[in-house]
Order: C-alpha cells, then structure tokens, then sequence
C-alpha cells in the first residue's frame, strides 16, 4: 500500500495505492487518522490505484469520515475500482461517503 | 466426466499471510476463461473468510494453522477454509444480510464491524458453515456456479484414486469449546 | 524487516492437477505489481518442476502427494517442489542446459524430451535440487529475485511463531530407492 | 484447449486456444495427427489464442511436424504469443519450424 499526499488550498488529497487489506490496516489508518487532525480536516481520497480491497479497508474509511466530522471536516471518495466499488455499494456506505470521478470536483465540493 | 480436481492450500494464522490465500486462489480462478471480475469477488469473499478465522476464531494469534481446499468441477468452484479454532455461534451466518443501513445523521450506525459475512454472501451463490466439535475443525464452505467449464479436457487421467487429504488432526488443547 | 511469509500447497499426483499450482503460485506472484510477463515464466517453471514430479518421480501414478511451498521475502520469490518418489539422479540437473539443438536435416535431433529442466533454469534465477533419503523426501527449490518488495507493508505481524510445516513423513513404501 | 480446424485449397489450418499442458497433449496430439493424416500434410498451426504452453505441448508440435514430413508435407507456426515465442526461442525450435505473423504469408510458403 502506498499513500501520497498534498494539500490544496487547506485541503489534503491523499492517493491510495496497492492493496488496502487487514495486513495494512493498522498503518494505513494511523496515517490518515494523522492526516486528519493535523489539517483542516477536509480530505480528499483518491482510490483510484486501490485494486483490492476487503471490509476492514472499509473500516479504515469509515474511521477517518468520523474523526473528520468530529472536527466539522469532510472526507470524499475519487475513483473507484470496479471492485471497490462494489464493495462501497454493497455496504450502502455510499449513504455516508459522497464519491466523484474528478479531482476537480471533489475540490469544489469541499471548498 | 472429469473427476473432481482439489487444490490444499495452508497459510499460518497472520494477517500479512492471508492474501496469499487470496491470490492463489484467484490464480486457480483465472485458468478458467471467465469475466475477469469474478476471479476477485472469489478473492474478496476468501480474504474475508480468512480474515474472520485470523480475526474471530484464532483471537488474532498467530502460530495456528488455516487450512484451505478449492474443489474444481466442471460447472463448480468451491472454497472450504477451515480452522482449529473458536466456533462460530450458530445463527449468526443466518443473519448476516440484514446489516444496517447506514444513517448519515448518526455516525453510531455507521459501523466498523459485521460486513464480512454479508460480503462473502454477495460474492459466492452458497456459504456453509460446519463445526466438528469432535474432531476441533469449523469449516466454511463457499461455492460459486460456473458458466463455463474449468475441468481438464482430455480422459487422460480418469479413474484416480482419491485425493489425499492433509486436513489437520483433532488439536483439543487450541479448541476451548 | 517483514517476517518470511509462507504457502503451502499441495495436489495429487494427477497431470490434470498440474494447472492448479501453476496458477495459484502465478496468482500470488501477480499480487505485487511485478512485470505482468514475470508471472508467466514463474508459472511455467513451476508447472515443469511438476510435470516432472508426474511422469518421473511417480511414473505417472496418481495417488501420491504433490508438495509445494511458496517462500515470500522482501527480494526474492522461491517455490519448493517436494515429493515422495524416485530421486533424480545426480548430475542431471547439473548438465541440463547442454541441451541439442535441432538440426533441421535431421529429425532424430528434434528430440520430444529433455527440455524440462533447462526451460526451469531459464525463468528462475537459481535452482536446487536434494534428495533425502531418510524422510524419502525429494525438494526441487527454484528461487527468483524481486526488484520490487512483495512482502507485507505492516509492523503489525511482527514477532511470529515459526509458521507449521505440512511436510510429508516420509513414506518408505512410496521410495523405490 | 480448443480446436478449430478448417481447410484451404487443400491445405489445414488448425487454431488453437486456451492452454496447452500436459493434461491436453493425448488428445490435442491424436487430433492433429489424425487432421495430417487424412489431409495433404500441409498445415498451419495458428497458436494466436494459446495463453500458456509448456514443454509437453513443444513435444505435440515436433511430433506433428514429424508426421507431416514423412509424407513430404511441412507445418508452420502462426501468431505466437509472448510466453510461447519464448519457449520456442529458448528450446531453439524455429531451427525447425517456420514462424509466421499472418496467414496469408504462411499459406503462400505452403501452396
Ligand atoms: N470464522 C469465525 N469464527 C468464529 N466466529 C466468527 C467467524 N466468522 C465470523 N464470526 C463471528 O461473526 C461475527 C460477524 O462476522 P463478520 O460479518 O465477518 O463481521 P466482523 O468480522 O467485522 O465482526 C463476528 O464478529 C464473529 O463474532
Ligand atoms: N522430479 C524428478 N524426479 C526424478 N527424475 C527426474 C525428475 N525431473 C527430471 N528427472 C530426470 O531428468 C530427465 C530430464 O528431465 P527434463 O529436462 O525435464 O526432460 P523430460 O522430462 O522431457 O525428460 C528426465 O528424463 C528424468 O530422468
């Protein structure tokens, strides 16, 4: 799992890439749990290089959303893989996660 | 009337083992000409299988051991992962799709836990699940029907003699039940 | 400093059950983004290394067990092709890659065998060979360099036990020798 | 595997598909015999569609080559895929066998 990140105008994108599976949890969370409280608590995740992806990946996004709210943040999904995004369908966490196709958009929609 | 074709497979009980198991049986998958994308929902609904064996029945020690058999037949891909650990309650598979939805005004229903079953359930058309308290083995059984075959061609090799099996012995002392 | 991670896999004696490791083993290459080619080659050794197992260690006999580990570290992929049968001879191995090249006026150069081992030797990077005569166990071990890291990104596994071997007993009756 | 198999003035054209291992040779090598057999001893052997061969389906096409030269026919090899132009390289088998991208080149050297 590889994880880049910048930060635009105050808000951070962080791109996802490899496998996000149980193996990777602990890190990957901590980091973007990371990413979170030290910015502005708007994130952007681009998963568009995710292949793979289990439930506890899941779980991962579904922390971060949380400690974003906490501080009145907002976390959005970019570019699904089909098997993400099936996955994200099929827990209806698509009632919780706002998901685009574009950075630009994910962008304005956090602006 | 090919007979039946079995692959074991074992890895020990640690996270960063499991997408072994998933991606080799993803690699048996794919030897059959079928739509890509089925090949990962079989790796989906394993790795979740594994995970809840690593997870639930091992109590996330390692040193124990996941057994794993895929059944290739000519209209069949069967996956049994088996473990020498903690039972799972009956009833809970039985329930597993009723899931919550999640509320976005309430962040308590949004949940950590209780997608893996669900998950498995959309990804394979029947999930079992057996518990040999005798022997100290539960086995979780997935199966998915096939469109196309995925048995060998020729009559090469009927008439075999039974696979051998390396299925674990009864190990009561990692069994608490 | 990831731990080594193991599979173990096995089949029976059967030329239909070749594919099967064939493609779980390519499987768990494919799940580090490698060279897509890379995973073919690996495949293709392992489904020699078999073969071999099949026709010569076995004689063509089903029934017996087909034993394999995939060994993954951080630089290097190995596969070890074990078996209960009849060893290979010393020195085979050594001179595998002397092999005739076809003569196109004749015929009785094009040979149908005797490739196995040197197309082995072509796709990994190193390969063993080591007969123990007391477990009548024979390994075959082919290993490949990783330019890439396949093992686990985590700490989270750190500090395992020692994973558990399915490793044959050795079976004096099955050993000719 | 699969097989398909016609014929052009008198010369067969075989394409096969899928994987060629040692569980497919008896039968893939009795039916390409049989096809040299009872044609003219000309064939194209089109491997377009073979996604893995090992060193057994290598032996099915020298045994083919065999028969056909005994009745003074020829086989050439058409549209290799990666791993099998690698085995043929390796095993130094274009000595034998002529190799072709197109057909209509390899039915001109046959007619
Ligand atoms: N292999 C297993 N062994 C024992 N208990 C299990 C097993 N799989 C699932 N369970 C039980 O079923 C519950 C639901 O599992 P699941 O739907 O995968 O969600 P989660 O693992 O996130 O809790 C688990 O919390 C656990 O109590
Ligand atoms: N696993 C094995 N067990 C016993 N003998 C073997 C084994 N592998 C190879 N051999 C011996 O080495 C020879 C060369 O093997 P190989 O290069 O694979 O060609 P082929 O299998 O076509 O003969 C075989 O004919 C056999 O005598």
């Amino acid at each position: 799992m590889i994880l880049a990140h910048r930060t635009v105008e105050g808000i951070d994108i962080v791109a996802l890439s490899g496998r996000l599976v149980m193996a990777d949890v602990p890190e990957v969370r901590r980091r973007l749990l990371q990413i979170v409280e030290q910015g502005s608590g708007k994130l952007v995740l681009n998963l568009e290089g995710v292949g793979f992806m289990d439930s506890s990946g899941l779980s991962v996004l579904v922390s971060v959303l949380k400690s974003a709210r906490i501080k009145n943040g907002e976390v959005v999904l970019l570019g699904l893989t089909p098997i993400v995004r099936s996955l994200i369908e099929l827990t209806r966490l698509q009632q919780i996660f706002e998901i685009f196709e574009d950075e630009t958009a994910a962008l304005a929609r956090l602006r | 009337m090919a007979a039946i074709r079995t692959l074991s497979l074992m890895i020990e009980s640690r996270a960063d083992c499991i997408e072994l198991i998933g991606g080799a049986v993803h690699g048996v998958f794919d030897l059959a000409p079928l739509p890509a994308g089925d090949g990962t929902r079989l790796e989906l609904a394993v790795t979740e299988a594994i995970n809840n064996v690593v997870e639930h029945a091992y109590d996330n020690q390692p040193g124990h051991r996941i057994l794993v058999e895929c059944w290739l037949e000519s209209d069949r891909f069967s996956v049994l992962v088996c473990d020498e650990g903690k039972a799972m309650e009956p009833l809970i598979l039985a329930t597993a799709r009723d899931f919550q939805t999640p509320d976005p005004a309430d962040p308590d229903t949004w949940g950590n836990r209780g997608r893996g079953l669900a998950i498995i359930q959309s990804c394979v058309d029947t999930v079992e699940y057996a518990s040999d308290r005798d022997r100290g083995l539960n086995t979780l059984k997935m199966s998915k029907r096939l469109n196309q075959s995925v048995s060998g061609q020729t009559d090469a090799n009927a008439g075999q003699a039974a696979v051998p099996s390396h299925r674990p012995k009864s190990q009561a002392d990692r069994h608490p039940e």
